[in-house]
Order: C-alpha cells, then sequence, then structure tokens
C-alpha cells in the first residue's frame, strides 16, 4: 500500500538536487516528488493527498513528466532522486489530468443538488478547472446509502476510492475503523467488517473526504457550503482547546469543521507537531446544545414552590438588593462565591474581583478545584510555574512519553493525538500507568495495568528505581544535594518487592521505564485525573517533580512534567484568581507585594489573608449556617459532588442562592434566582488552555432569548451593588488584566516556560517534607469490598454540559449500566445486561451491567457524566489535607448478583 | 437675402406658421386610433418571456420539483430568496425543500434563478398585479409559490421554453426524477438511457 | 432691530429722499437658490445651489449623492455575473447599454470573444437602446422647455420599443439581457419582423419631432446660444458623447475604438457647430437616424449561429445539458454558486452609450468578485461642466442645461 | 320611509342612509382626483412617465394631474431608491401635502431597498411615512402602477368619513 519515504524529520537523509520546471531544487533524499514540488510553491492537484499521512497515489491526479520517460508518473507516489528533471506543466499533462478526472466523473451520480458537498467538493472543482465538457460513456453505480451509522452516513456513489478517510483513520488517528471493500463492482469504504460504524467519531474521515461520499447526520441536507457563516473560536468542551470553525447559518449552528481539511492539504509533514487540525467526537458534534431547547431564556424567580420569568431589571434589582441586605446584615463572610472553569478568562476575573472588591469576600473558588489546583499548586511551590511546562510541540516531538492516570483519549482527545503523532513520526516510547485498559494503552509501547489507587506507589517505586539503577543526573542534584540526600533516605526504606506486590508492576518493569525515562533526550511526563483528582494528589505531583528533577528532566528543553484538563479554562480560572489562595497572575493571595498592587488598580482593600475558603469549606459553610449567600456561576455542585458532602442541605440552608448557567441544572433548581448566561458561541473572550495558550472565543450567534454573557451580567450586577464598573466589551476586561498580569495573553501563544528551583522549598522545605511523601502505603483497602469502582469520563462526553446535546446523547445515552471486564462477569456468573447490587462503605444500589473489555480486570467503571442511577453517591469524599480537593472517583465495592 | 424671402420670412413670422404645420401634425391624429388602452378592461399582451412574479412547479404526478439546492439562493444578486432544506421524512434520503421564501419586495425580477435551478422548479409567471397594503403579503412562502406556481402553470411552462430552460427532449426530462437511492430499495426505477 | 436692519437689502432709489439719510448703508447682495432635490426638472434627485444676481446665474455648485446606493461598493460583494442586475440600474433609462459596457469590460479583462451573431444582436439591440435613450431624453428635454406634445408622441413610439424589449427578454427597462459571453436569449422571427415594421414606421417619425420644434421661435429661443462649451472646453472638461460633439468635436468610441459590430457597419457621427444645446439636440436627432441605419444593416449582414462564447469556465452551460450531464451540472452549480474566477489585472472598457462614453474599471485579483470596480459615468463627468456652462445664463435656462446632458442621476449618484 | 334616516344606526359606528351616501361622494370625489406629486427618484419614476404618457394615461383614473408641489397634491408616489440622503426630504414633502393623503410606494427599492442593502440606502420607504399601498415589481410595469391606484381607489372608498372606521376596516387600514 502506502509508501514510506523519510517521514521521520529525525531521519537525517541526504540532500539531493533535481531540476523542477527548469529551477533546481534541493530536497532530502526520499522524500515524496509530489512534496518537493509544493515545498517550491506549485500545486498539482491532487485529490488523495493529505500532507497528514503517506502518499497513496490512487486519484491519478498528481502527473508530472520526468525527462527520459513517455508517460506522465504519478508524483506523490514516486521519490525524489537526484537529478531528476520534472515538468510539472503543459498541455499534455493537463489532458492526462483531465482524462483522470474524466475517469472519476464518468461513474459520480448527477446528484450536486441534492449533495452537502456541493460547492465544497474537490471534484466539481477539478472537473471545472480542467473544463470537463464531454463524457461519453458516463454510468452510474448504484449502491444504496449506508445509513447505519448514528453520525455518518456513506454513499458510495459519489466515492471516488481517494482512501483519505481511510488513511487519516489509520495513519493519524490510529484508529482503523475503515476498509475497502470490493462490493457490487466497485471499492467501497466500508466500516471494519461491514458492520455500522464503531469508532471515536472523532469525524475527521468526514472533513478529509473531498467529495460529499461521507456525509454528517446531524447536519445532513440543511445547508450548502456558501450559506454558512464561518466563526473560527475555541471548543468549549476540554482544555485542550481546539480551534473549531463554527458555521451558522442566521440563528443555528449548522456545522462545526475545523482546520483539517481536504482544502488545505498541502502542508510540511513536520508541521503535523503543530497539530493537524482535526477534532474530536464532542467538538465536531456536540454543538447542538448551543441551540438547544431546554436553554434558559428568561430570568426566573423561585415564587413558592415555582419559577417566574421576571424581567432583567427587577431581577437585578432584586439579586444586588439581597445581596447587599445579607452584608450589611451579617458581613462580607457571609457571602461566597462559586465558578465553573468553562467561562472565560475575562469573567474568571471579572467575578473574583466582584467577589473580592465588591462583595468584600475572599470565599470563592472553581470547579479547577476538583483536581486541577492539585497540580498547579504543586508545581507552584516546587518550581514555581503553576501549569503543565510543555506545549503541545513539546509532547509531539518527545521520545520518552510517561502517561500516569491518564485516559488521555477520554479526557483529552486531541492531546492524545499528539501522543499518537509522537509514536508514529517521532517513534516516541510511551509508558502507561493505569487501572483500566485506555486507548493509549493500546498503543503505547510498554502499558502497564496497575492496581487502582497505587499510582503514588507506582512513583515511589520509580523514584527509587532511579536513584538505585544510579540514572541521576548529577548535575541537577547537585545544585540542592541536601536535597537529593533526603530524597535518598526517603526512598531508601521503600522496598521495591513490597511496591510491585501492591501495584503489580515487576522490578524489572521498573528498570526498562526508569531506563526509557532517563535515557530518552525528550522525556514528557503527562498526569491527568487518574493521579490528581485522587488523594494524595498533590503529594503525588511532587513525586513526579522528583522523578524529573532527579533524572535530569526538570528544565531541560523538550522535558517536563504536565497535566492535562479536563474543562476547557480550567488553566485559566485559577491564572485569573478565582481560588481563594491566589491573585490574578497566580500571585499567593497573602503575597504583600501582589496585594498591594490590586488594591491600587481596583482602588479598594482585599479581605484579610486569612478569610479564604475553598469549596468544601464553603459548601461547610453553607451548612452550618456562617454563608448566608452563595453566587453559583455555571457551577453545579450538586450533581458533581457525591452524596456524603451533602451539599443539598447546604444549599438548603442558604437564604439566597443565585445561579447563573445557560441551562436549569439541579443547583440552579434550588436557587431563589437563576440567570440565564449565554454559551461559548454568544460571546467573547479568551479561554486558557492546558498548555497555557491564551485562545479566542469568538461570538458566533446572537444570545439566545434574553441571556446575556456572564461578565455582562457581573458588570450590571456590580453596577448595582453601587460599584459602577466601566466595561463596555471583554476587550475593556483585557485591558485591565494586561496591566495586572502583563504578558498574559502572549499573542495567543504559549509563554515558555523555565522551572525556577525555589531555594525556599528546594533548600529548606524539601528536606522536612520529603520523608512524609515516600511512605510507600497506599490507601487502606477492605478485603471485603474486592472491586475498584472507577469514576471517570467517556469520550463522547465532557462534564455535565455534553448531556445537554442530543447528538452526543444519541451516540452515548445513558444506559445506566456498569461496566465491567467479561471476566470479572464470568466468574461472578452475571450474564451482559443482568442486575447486580453494588455496595460501598456508603450503601448499596442495584443496576445492570454490560461487558467492557477496556475495563481492567476486578475494576468495574460508571461515567461520571450521568448521576442516573446515583453510583457516584457510593463514593466516600477524601480531602487532600493541603489543598482541599476533594477526591471523589475511586473507592473499593463489593459487587454481587441479585 | 431676396426682398420675396424676407417678406416672406415676416408673414410666416406673423402668422405663427410653426404653430400651424404642428397643429397639422396635431390635427392628423385625430384621424389614428388612439393608441391609449382602456387598463383594466383591456390588458395588454404580456409576451412569454415576462418576468413577472415567481411561482414554484411540480412534476405533472404532483410531486415538488423542489430538490432544495439552495442555488437559486446563491444566483440571487439580491439576496432575496430564502431556502431551508431538509430531509424528506415521508420519503428518507431525499431532500427538499421545508421552507421556501422570496421576499418578492427585494427581487429584482432578473430571471436568474429561473436560470440557475437545475430542476427548473421556478418560473416566472405574467403575475403582475399583486399591489397590496400589506407589505408581509408580499413575502411569498412556499405555499403561496406553489399557489402561484398552479394558477399560472402555463405562464410557468411557456416562460420556461421562452427562455430556452426547457425543451421537449425526453431524456432530460426522465434525468430529473432520479435522485439519490434509499438504502432499503432505489424508490425509482434507473433511467433508461443509464442502464 | 439693528441686526435686522442689516440684513435687509434696500435699493436706494432717490438720495434725495428725507429719510435716505437715517437708511443704512445701501447695497446689493447676490440671492442663493436651491434647487431640487425635489425639482420637475431636475431628472431625479439632483440639488443645484446656484447664487443669481437678479435672474443671471452666477455661480451654481451642483450637490450630488442623493441617489448614491453604492453600487460599486456592492459590486465586490457579488460575482461578476450577478453585477449585471445592478447595470441596468445605473442608467435606467437604457439598461442595455450599460449591460453592454459592463460585459464588454468583463470580456476584456476575461480575454472572452463572443460569436458572431451575439455582436449582431448586441449592436442591435444597442441600437434600439440608443433609440430609446434619445426619444426619452426628446420627450423630457420638451417638456422640460414647455413642449408638451412631443413628450407624449416620444413617448408613444417609445412604447413600441419596450414591448419589443418586453417579448426580447422580459422586462421593459431593467432587462439584464446581455451575458458575459454573449446574450441570454436569441430574437425570434416575430421580433425581426416587428423590428423590421418599426424601422420602416420610424423615419417619418423623427421628421414629425422636427416639425414640432425646429421652427418653433420658443424652442429655437430657448436652445440657440444656451449653455455654449466650446471644443476646447468641453474636451477639458472630459465630456463625451453628443454634448461633445455638439462643440463640433469628431469623437465616437464606435469609430475610434470599434467594437462588436459597428466596424462591420457604415454610419456617420453627426457634429455640430457652435456647441450649445440646439447643436446637441440636432445631433441627437440626427443619430436616431443613424441608429435606424446601422439596426437596417446588422439585420441584413446577421447569420445563423451561437449566441453564447462555449468557455466552460465562464458562460453557463445550456440548461438542457445541466439535466443530462454531470460537467455541466457541475459547471452551473460552481458558476452560479461561486462564479468564475477572472485573471488579476486592471481594465478599463470604454463603450459609447447615448450619453457619453460608459466606462468600468474593474481591478481584479484573481477572485471570481472583483476588487475594485469603478464606472466611469457620462452623467456625472457631464455635471462637472454645469457650472461653467450655466454662468451668466438666466436662471429659467436651468432647466435646459439640466436637459442638454441628458442626466440621469442613477449613473450620476451611483 | 327610512331613505333618509337621521340618528344613529342600531351598530355601533355605522353610517346612516344620509351620512352614508354623503360619505359614498365624498371619497367618490376623492378617490376621483387623487393628484399625485411628481415625485421620481430613480428607475421607477421612467415608468411612472410612461403610466401618465398616451398608451396608458393615468388621467382616466383621475391621477395624472401631476403637481410641482406637494401643496397641491393628495397621493404621493414613490417611485425609486430612498437614499439615507434623500429621506429627509421626502418626510419633509410629505409632511407639507394636505390631508388626506395617501403613499405609494412604487416597486422593490421603496418597498424594502431591493437590492441595495447598503450603506446608503433606506430599507423601505415605510421606516419614515406610512404607506398605503406596495406596488411591487423592479420597476412594476405601468399596468402595476395603475393596479396599485385602482386598489388604492377601492381602499378609499371603503373609508368612513363622518363615523368611526368599522374594526375590520381599521385593521386593515392600519398595516
Amino acid at each position: 500500500m502506502a509508501l514510506k519515504p523519510a517521514t521521520n524529520p529525525e531521519v537525517e537523509a541526504a540532500t539531493i538536487e533535481l531540476t523542477i520546471d527548469g529551477t533546481r531544487v534541493t530536497a532530502k533524499d526520499g522524500v515524496s516528488l509530489y512534496d518537493v514540488i509544493a515545498m517550491t510553491g506549485k500545486i498539482i492537484p491532487a485529490m488523495c493527498y493529505h500532507y497528514t499521512f503517506d502518499p497513496f497515489g490512487s486519484c491519478g491526479m498528481c502527473l508530472v513528466m520526468q525527462e527520459g520517460k513517455k508517460a506522465p508518473v504519478r508524483s506523490c507516489t514516486a521519490k525524489a532522486t537526484a537529478g531528476m528533471v520534472i515538468r510539472t506543466e503543459g498541455e499534455d499533462l493537463f489532458l492526462a489530468r483531465k482524462k483522470a478526472v474524466e475517469k472519476h466523473l464518468s461513474v459520480h451520480p448527477l446528484d450536486c443538488p441534492v449533495c452537502d458537498a456541493d460547492g465544497h467538493c474537490e471534484l466539481q472543482d477539478m472537473a471545472f478547472e480542467h473544463g470537463v465538457t464531454n463524457l461519453p460513456n458516463a454510468r452510474q453505480k448504484f449502491i444504496p446509502e449506508d445509513t447505519r451509522s448514528l453520525v455518518l452516513d456513506f454513499n458510495m456513489n459519489r466515492c471516488i476510492a481517494c482512501a483519505e478517510c481511510i488513511n487519516v483513520c489509520k495513519d493519524v488517528l490510529m484508529i482503523d475503523a475503515l476498509q475497502f471493500m470490493k462490493k457490487g463492482g466497485f471499492n467501497q469504504v466500508v466500516p471494519k467488517g461491514d458492520i455500522p460504524l464503531q469508532c471515536e467519531f472523532c469525524g475527521d474521515c468526514l472533513a478529509v473526504c473531498p467529495v460529499g461520499a461521507i456525509t454528517n447526520k446531524f447536519s445532513k441536507y440543511l445547508y450548502k457550503p456558501w450559506q454558512l457563516k464561518k466563526t473560527a473560536t475555541t471548543c468549549n468542551y476540554c482544555g485542550d482547546g481546539c480551534q473549531l470553525y463554527l458555521e451558522t447559518k442566521d440563528e443555528d449552528v449548522i456545522r462545526v469543521t475545523s482546520h483539517l481539511s481536504w482544502k488545505n492539504k498541502w502542508g510540511d509533514r513536520a508541521e503535523t507537531a503543530k497539530g493537524h487540525g482535526g477534532l474530536c467526537v464532542r467538538g465536531r458534534f456536540g454543538f447542538e446544545y448551543i441551540d438547544s431547547p431546554t436553554r434558559l431564556q428568561r430570568p426566573l424567580v423561585r415564587e413558592g414552590n415555582r419559577f417566574v420569568e421576571k424581567p432583567w431589571l427587577e431581577v437585578m434589582d432584586l439579586v444586588a438588593g439581597r445581596l447587599a441586605e445579607i452584608k450589611r446584615r451579617h458581613g462580607s463572610g457571609a457571602i461566597a462565591g462559586l465558578m465553573t472553569a468553562r467561562c472565560t478568562n475575562e469573567e474568571a476575573y471579572l467575578f473574583q474581583k466582584l467577589m473580592r472588591v465588591v462583595l468584600g469576600s475572599n470565599q470563592l473558588d472553581s470547579s479547577a478545584r476538583y483536581g486541577h489546583l492539585n497540580f498547579v499548586r504543586a508545581m507552584k511551590r516546587a518550581v514555581g510555574i503553576g501549569r503543565s511546562l510543555n506545549t503541545w510541540e513539546d509532547f509531539t516531538k518527545a521520545k520518552a512519553v510517561l502517561l500516569i492516570g491518564s485516559n488521555l483519549t477520554e479526557t483529552n482527545p486531541l492531546t492524545s493525538v499528539r501522543i499518537k503523532e509522537a509514536i508514529r513520526v517521532y517513534k516516541a516510547q510511551v509508558v502507561t500507568f493505569d487501572s483500566a485498559i485506555t486507548n493509549m494503552a493500546k498503543l503505547a509501547s510498554h502499558p502497564f495495568l496497575i492496581t487502582p489507587g497505587t499510582e503514588g506507589l507506582v512513583l515511589d517505586g520509580l523514584v527509587k528505581t532511579v536513584i538505585e539503577r544510579d540514572l541521576i543526573d548529577e548535575e541537577a542534584i547537585n545544585q540542592y544535594p541536601a536535597a537529593f540526600e533526603a530524597l535518598k533516605r526517603a526512598v531508601s526504606c521503600l522496598s521495591l518487592d513490597h511496591i510491585s506486590s501492591q501495584t503489580g508492576i515487576s522490578r524489572e518493569s521498573f528498570q526498562e521505564v526508569a531506563e526509557i525515562f532517563a535515557e530518552a533526550p525528550r522525556s514528557i511526563i503527562l498526569c491527568a485525573e487518574g493521579l490528581v483528582r485522587r488523594a494524595d494528589g498533590y503529594q503525588n505531583v511532587l513525586k513526579l517533580i522528583d522523578l524529573a528533577w532527579i533524572t535530569g528532566k526538570l528544565g531541560r528543553p523538550g522535558c517536563g512534567v504536565n497535566t492535562v484538563t479536563e474543562e476547557p479554562n480550567e488553566q485559566g480560572t485559577v491564572d485569573m484568581g478565582v481560588a481563594p489562595e491566589f491573585l490574578p497572575g497566580l500571585a499567593r493571595f497573602d503575597d504583600p507585594t501582589a496585594r498591594e498592587r490590586c488594591e491600587k488598580l481596583w482602588g479598594a482593600s482585599l479581605p484579610s489573608p486569612g478569610e479564604g475558603r475553598s469549596l468544601l469549606e464553603i459548601l461547610e459553610g453553607c451548612k452550618s449556617g456562617t454563608i448566608k449567600a452563595l453566587y453559583v456561576l455555571g457551577e453545579n455542585p450538586l450533581a458533581t459532588l457525591p452524596a456524603s458532602v451533602d451539599v443539598r442541605s447546604a444549599l438548603e440552608r442558604l437564604e439566597w442562592l443565585v445561579v447563573q448557567d445557560p441551562f436549569l441544572t439541579e443547583t440552579g433548581r434550588m436557587a431563589h434566582v437563576v440567570l440565564p448566561a449565554c454559551t461559548y458561541a454568544e460571546k467573547e473572550g479568551t479561554v486558557t488552555n492546558l498548555e497555557g495558550r491564551v485562545l479566542h472565543i469568538r461570538q458566533a450567534l446572537d444570545p439566545k432569548g434574553e441571556s446575556l454573557p456572564d461578565w455582562h451580567i457581573m458588570t450590571a450586577l456590580a453596577s448595582a451593588l453601587d460599584c459602577p464598573w466601566e466595561y463596555q466589551s471583554v476587550y475593556d476586561v483585557q485591558a485591565e488584566i494586561r496591566t495586572l498580569v502583563p504578558g498574559y495573553y502572549n499573542l495567543g501563544q504559549p509563554r515558555k516556560v523555565q522551572p525556577v528551583l525555589d531555594n525556599d522549598y528546594w533548600g529548606t522545605g524539601y528536606v522536612r517534607e520529603v520523608a512524609a511523601r515516600y511512605t510507600g502505603v497506599s490507601g487502606a483497602r477492605d478485603q471485603s469490598r474486592p472491586f475498584s469502582l472507577q469514576i471517570g469520563q467517556v469520550l463522547t462526553h465532557s462534564g455535565k454540559l455534553s448531556t445537554q446535546a442530543p447528538g452526543l446523547m444519541k451516540i452515548a445515552p445513558n444506559t445506566g449500566r456498569l461496566h465491567m471486564h467479561p471476566e470479572d462477569m464470568k466468574k461472578l456468573g452475571i450474564q451482559d445486561r443482568e442486575k447486580v447490587r453494588i455496595a460501598s462503605e456508603r450503601g448499596s444500589l442495584q443496576l445492570d451491567v454490560e461487558p467492557d473489555p477496556s475495563v481492567a480486570p476486578g475494576t468495574c467503571f460508571f461515567p461520571e457524566h450521568f448521576n442516573e442511577p446515583p453510583v457516584k453517591d457510593l463514593i466516600t469524599v477524601s480531602v487532600d489535607p493541603v489543598t482541599g480537593v476533594p477526591a471523589f472517583k475511586q473507592s473499593w465495592v463489593s459487587i454481587e448478583r441479585v | 437675402m431676396s426682398v420675396g424671402a424676407v417678406t416672406k420670412k415676416i408673414l410666416q413670422a406673423a402668422l405663427f406658421q410653426e404653430v400651424w404645420e404642428a397643429m397639422k401634425v396635431t390635427f392628423k391624429h385625430m384621424f389614428y386610433r388612439p393608441i391609449t388602452f382602456q387598463y383594466p378592461r383591456e390588458q395588454r399582451v404580456i409576451p412569454d418571456t415576462h418576468r413577472g412574479a415567481l411561482g414554484l412547479l411540480r412534476y405533472d404526478d404532483g410531486r415538488e420539483r423542489c430538490v432544495g439546492c439552495d442555488l437559486c439562493e446563491a444566483a440571487c444578486p439580491s439576496r432575496c430568496i430564502k431556502v431551508i432544506s431538509a430531509e424528506d421524512r415521508e420519503r428518507p434520503l431525499q431532500r427538499y425543500a421545508a421552507e421556501f421564501y422570496i421576499d418578492i419586495t427585494r427581487c429584482v425580477f432578473c430571471g436568474y434563478c429561473v436560470e440557475a435551478c437545475p430542476v427548473n422548479a421556478l418560473a416566472m409567471t405574467k403575475l403582475y398585479e399583486f399591489s397590496t397594503p400589506d407589505k408581509r403579503a408580499l413575502l411569498f412562502d412556499k405555499k403561496k409559490l406553489y399557489e402561484i406556481g398552479e394558477r399560472y402553470l402555463e405562464d410557468g411552462k411557456k416562460y420556461l421554453y421562452a427562455h430556452h430552460q426547457e425543451q421537449d427532449v425526453q431524456e432530460s426530462r426522465e434525468y430529473r426524477y432520479y435522485f439519490p437511492q434509499s438504502v432499503l430499495q432505489p424508490t425509482q426505477p434507473p433511467p433508461k438511457h443509464l442502464s | 432691530m439693528a441686526a435686522e436692519d442689516q440684513r435687509t437689502t434696500v435699493y436706494k432709489v432717490d438720495p434725495n429722499h428725507p429719510e435716505s439719510e437715517t437708511l443704512p448703508t445701501l447695497r446689493t447682495e447676490e440671492l442663493l437658490l436651491n434647487m431640487g432635490p425635489q425639482h420637475p426638472s431636475t431628472h431625479g434627485v439632483l440639488k443645484v445651489i446656484m447664487e443669481l444676481e437678479g435672474e443671471r446665474v452666477v455661480k451654481s455648485t451642483p450637490v450630488m449623492g442623493y441617489l448614491h446606493r453604492g453600487v460599486e461598493k456592492l459590486a465586490e460583494d457579488g460575482t461578476y455575473h450577478q453585477f449585471i442586475p445592478h447595470t441596468d440600474r445605473l442608467d435606467y433609462v437604457c439598461a442595455m447599454y450599460n449591460n453592454f459596457a459592463y460585459c464588454r469590460a468583463v470580456e476584456k479583462l476575461l480575454d472572452l470573444k463572443v460569436p458572431d451573431r451575439a455582436e449582431y444582436l448586441r449592436t442591435i439591440v444597442a441600437e434600439v437602446q440608443r433609440i430609446i435613450g434619445h426619444l426619452f431624453w426628446l420627450s423630457a428635454q420638451a417638456l422640460d422647455i414647455g413642449a408638451m406634445t412631443v413628450f407624449f408622441y416620444c413617448f408613444r413610439d417609445r412604447e413600441i420599443l419596450l414591448d419589443w424589449f418586453d417579448e426580447l427578454c422580459g422586462a421593459r427597462l431593467t432587462t439584464s439581457w446581455y451575458r458575459i459571453g454573449g446574450v441570454e436569449r436569441d430574437v425570434t422571427p416575430s421580433l425581426i419582423a416587428k423590428l423590421k415594421a418599426f424601422l420602416d414606421y420610424f423615419p417619418p417619425k423623427i421628421d414629425e419631432y422636427q416639425v414640432f420644434l425646429e421652427k418653433n421661435r420658443i424652442w429655437l429661443a430657448r436652445t440657440k446660444g444656451i449653455a455654449v462649451i466650446s471644443a476646447e472646453d468641453a474636451i477639458n472638461f472630459g465630456l463625451s458623447g453628443p454634448t461633445l460633439r455638439g462643440s463640433g468635436v469628431d469623437y465616437d468610441v464606435r469609430k475610434y475604438e470599434p467594437y462588436s459590430a459597428y466596424p462591420r457597419c457604415e454610419f456617420s457621427v453627426p457634429v455640430g457647430k457652435n456647441g450649445d444645446t440646439y447643436d446637441r439636440y440636432w445631433i441627437r436627432m440626427m443619430e436616431l437616424y443613424e441608429s435606424v441605419k446601422i439596426i437596417k444593416q446588422c439585420l441584413e449582414q446577421m447569420e445563423e449561429g451561437p449566441i453564447m462564447a462555449e468557455v466552460p469556465s465562464v458562460t453557463f452551460p445550456p440548461k438542457q445539458r445541466v439535466f443530462t450531464n454531470l460537467e455541466s451540472m457541475i459547471q452551473q452549480f460552481k458558476l452560479f454558486s461561486q462564479g468564475f474566477k477572472a485573471p488579476p489585472g486592471e481594465i478599463y472598457c470604454g463603450t459609447e452609450a447615448h450619453k457619453g462614453e460608459l466606462g468600468f474599471y474593474i481591478v481584479s485579483t484573481g477572485g471570481s468578485k472583483p476588487y475594485r470596480l469603478k464606472i466611469r459615468a457620462p452623467s456625472f463627468v457631464h455635471m462637472g461642466a454645469f457650472d461653467h456652462m450655466a454662468r451668466g445664463y438666466m436662471i429659467s435656462d436651468a432647466c435646459t442645461i439640466f436637459g442638454t446632458y441628458d442626466i440621469v442621476m442613477g449613473e450620476c449618484d451611483r | 320611509m327610512g331613505l333618509i334616516q337621521l340618528g344613529r344606526h342600531e351598530k355601533d359606528g355605522a353610517p346612516d342612509v344620509f351620512v352614508g351616501s354623503l360619505e359614498k361622494v365624498v371619497n367618490w370625489a376623492r378617490k376621483g382626483s387623487l393628484w399625485p406629486m411628481t415625485f421620481g427618484l430613480a428607475c421607477c419614476a421612467i415608468e411612472m412617465m410612461a403610466a401618465v404618457s398616451s398608451r396608458y394615461d393615468m388621467d382616466r383614473f383621475g391621477a395624472g394631474v401631476f403637481r410641482g408641489s406637494p401643496r397641491q397634491s393628495d397621493l404621493m408616489i414613490v417611485a425609486g431608491t430612498v437614499c439615507r440622503r434623500m429621506a429627509p426630504v421626502i418626510r419633509k414633502i410629505y409632511d407639507q401635502m394636505p390631508e388626506p393623503k395617501y403613499v405609494i410606494a412604487m416597486g422593490s427599492c421603496a418597498t424594502s431597498g431591493n437590492i441595495y442593502d447598503s450603506y446608503s440606502v433606506v430599507q423601505g420607504v415605510d421606516r419614515f411615512i406610512p404607506v398605503d399601498m406596495y406596488v411591487p415589481g423592479c420597476p412594476p410595469t405601468p399596468e402595476a402602477l395603475l393596479d396599485g391606484i385602482l386598489k388604492l381607489q377601492e381602499r378609499i372608498m371603503q373609508r368612513r368619513v363622518f363615523t368611526t372606521q368599522p374594526k375590520e376596516v381599521m385593521a386593515r387600514w392600519k398595516v
């Protein structure tokens, strides 16, 4: 099939010289001739070519004349060799290409009027450009359309067998869900095995299809490309911050496209390190919540047991009046605020300003508290930077990748494409430690299945192995020898055998991994919710830093410790200071210089440092009655936190609960006032993605109903509270952020960060703390509960937001079933869809079971997006003592047949 | 100038000769048939080519011709056409225009939409008397357009023939009936010239 | 009180009058008269601010823009093809000629050859349009000056041709019949027969109009020696068409840069001597005869053939092919939804419309929409000479001068 | 008898025979002498002139006496594109016309701005003056204009002069 020219940019190939259209050109040996020609700026039509994968050579369009050969050659599959003399233009070539187009056209149906691709169709363009006017032997295929898939329709009458879809699926995304099959005398693209398509539904095949053979079921027949208004914006589902185009017609979002398309097929293969521009299933098909009929359109005010729609003015007056009254009666300590990390940076900034300056309370928190703050706090403490150290480009170009507790494909699909790129193009060694058979584990060179909850122990083992095997970077440790001595002492009491037995990873494996990690020139650590959202998440991140430090990977280019974020703006929300411990710019709240700067700019005094409360403390305060009013912006703690936190009774005790959300959430139902907010498609702003890149969100639609952007509501609220803010648009807010946090936006590029080893920590604090970190003990385990219940993400969903998108719910509805490994089911004698009783220390409930081979034996899985049945309530919440991060993603349960 | 000529000129001026000459022409017209036609009673013969109000046509078997391809919308220089296409619920996998609006107040009657239509679903009729006090009545929706199309079917067909949009060619007639197939079974037999 | 007095102009009648000492200094003042934008003789919505001394015009400033529709900007928003209906509405009296000028410009940009029959048809229709234009001008000018009858007669004959247009393309005024690369529809035998009948009927009618006007002393008094402009000034002001030829400059684009079927026809270009309103009137009357001559020649010479160039990347396929051939269907969809791509470059193409040289200046950057489109509208250029030509004449001559240029505000303001 | 029956009819607002007949006379007089303003703005003005000229002869309906001054006219035929610059002028002229006055928006431009969706064109004359009749077309043929005038005359005949308008007439009139 595909030829393999020098695709690995690492390989040093010889430089050759050849002549193209009379000009001498230098190129790397072994590169496809097409690429060489494309580099000179000449564009030869090619329908089956895309820079993201290797040339395929089926369309027969990229013909060039090579001196010494009679017939034209296909430039994409031909390799450039020294001394070639190539001609790319000429009447004969034009006619030859025309003939190739005619060949495709002669079996193409006459259905441009009803084809969705009409106007965005390469075959159409080619036919038009080459002036095809006469097809003597046209005949039509009569292939029934394949509409079995939930997302994509395959109309193989239109297919030109260019295999772009197959190649992108196999090579770039490594999913390999499509194949050619000869049916009815024609080569057709069918889902593997000719069954209804079952894949990640990223829709990249749809994007690269140059004709209308693959069509999007959600927008089928609703549009013609020329009718759509394209708005370039940032996806609002996860921290990847993918750039996408919301294509709208009037006030409806019709479809979502991205940079990946057959239209930009001429790129450099090395450019794929910057991202191939594709999307995932959520981004591409999860747009329907924007025009969902369940969106809130008008402010709601509780009157007795029901909500009444009221005009904005009246409601704002009411909200401001009550807040002012509570502040007067109980002091500002009685007011708290929670915010979602799906809002923009500007809104996060305004939120903390509203809470701290206008309401005078430092009791504010965001959903970044659910995990990301563990990482931020640890990094801030150890290296002075509260975010991931590497960019996506570093991820792609890494030689060794250590993935710990990260179900990367499910949480951050496009980050996983980066890792796939690293595996495929840069030949990276990927080590995964996870308690599930994740998608990445299937592709990794060293996949390890560990006992649930032992991520910390694995790190203990790794650090110990590195020290024992002397894989240490002398230069790094010589800076802080005392710290290293302390570390050495701390790990010396650990026993690798004990760790092996606890985690399920052999001593040899530890050695292998340690060697891979320490010896690779560019090693990346990537941890995710399996690590940061667990108890001791803070300590575990510090262990990761230790590992990187002693192997000398801290601060070296292309190496570093990273995390991924679940919500689009967790990083930005923390950066903007929506946490009691931080001011904007990640300055500590008790840092006097930062406080002074803020106070000067805002013209107000800040609450004193000791008064801050984080998420769980706020809820505790609500329950105890010290907090009387709660302002919830887009957050939904009632649906997110398990029953053990008892959010309901906390909220019930509130005198004044204001919820601001695009939808009427569970928390919203308990509110006194619900304010309708906009989705990201209706507002301007920026979000900060996991690599620290500040990305633009642009307005594509007018706000639905009377809903307003959050910044607008907050500005109005501040004004109603006698604090007239003069922001006319988000750009005014941005200007203020720029003065407070200089260089934050950095023209949308991730700022290069260099870890600074803080003497306070490495010099003194480290020695004190390190012994407590390496205990070699994993969480206590009750033997009567043999199964680990994992609550986590599924690929098609993100938080609770995606459940509002009908399309995604169609792809992945709430089955209400527990996922278990087939072997476990066999052992327990459970059949598919049979009812079981699952019991934890919190209680038990009955639900159906379905087999899922990607769940590790000994564990069971339930998606975190659904609360019905309330599996999450089985979990006991443990709180990280340092950061106050609640951990509620894993618990030990027993399962028995009913 | 001779004396006679001068005299003649003076005489002509004195007698307002130019007025008499002009009056001669005017009076001659008393014997011509008046060219004024009594409008509401008599109607001008409108040529077949006349570009009047737009209507949507159906096939002879009553099916809607329009497949909702939106090309008229793209062709319209004044952007007065709006087509909202969708999948036909009754005939799966068939595209049709769920809604079709022509804001006739913005229409420039250029006929581009008719030229663009790949199925000849649009035609211009000889309807021009549709003044109304209600501007909303001039936003033609799908129902109204089909009404016009039915009422002025002959005009529409004549228009298409007059502007060479349609010819009596059996071959072209067949192809137009044929659009993508259902997944279960082909809804229509393939056209003869293709099989 | 005193301030008010000073503003009042008082004429000194008798210096010996006893009250003369108490009067303020006596002086005369120019009167500012604002004519338009709503005035029956302004041919639409033109405003002229005139400074008058008594009844004499001292200075006049045309104020334009009351019909500015942003056409040139709108052109940048649509494909080349979609601009044709816009050109209809520039000089709405002569839509066909605007179409013609525009299509010629785009064809020049594309380097497109138009088939012979289409060229003849274009010439015929353009000349028919010239007749219509001149008839309309004549009726309006006569009406302004006070001759009502001519208006009715001209409109009678004009109606015949408008009906002919209606039958040709479906509209009376805004025709959109020309296409880039040809014409939309061929003439039918009945159309040719009707046109021939008109050509026989029409020349005696021209004589009739002349009977009304050429000896009428009022007409002569109000046109002869009115709004005189010398040949040099006319050239300097950039006048063109009959307005320029009235001053004795023999300039006609049809002769100097022959296009379409004009080089294959014999016709003369009437040239005036005095550069006054009467000469311009006379030239237009003569042009009516010439147009008849041109049409007759074209009808004789015209042969059967295609009416559209067949360049798949530019011209539309015949509709029948769209139904049956995929390649034509693609052509149809590409052209209508995206338009054709013009090569980058800029061109100017002038065409002799009945008012003067109508030019289109198109800048293309290689896209399917003009990057910039500028219209050299004769009406606009002619308005530049208004002040020069109206200076020193009576205010009642202003109507005549408006008329003598044959201005149409749609084209002037664009 | 009841031929001349004074006083109110049982139905509220309905005119009695005397008032009814008088009203008919007044309306008849109004509809028969619709003197339009000479008010051509653009293309449609040419067709308006054609409607006045020999072939169509709008005078047959009493609507052919074009007045150059708003003070003597009853009907304003807005024929052509209304630009932003022209709009205040039109409003001024409209205000100068004596009651009862009628407005016909002739052609697409006056109705809705037509193809000129641009910065300088008012999107319909009804944005600043009330319009009684919209005549669609670009430009409308003279017959279409005559049709508009006839329909306007019909509506004038329906209108009550001395008594309150019946609801249905009001409803129709107001739109």
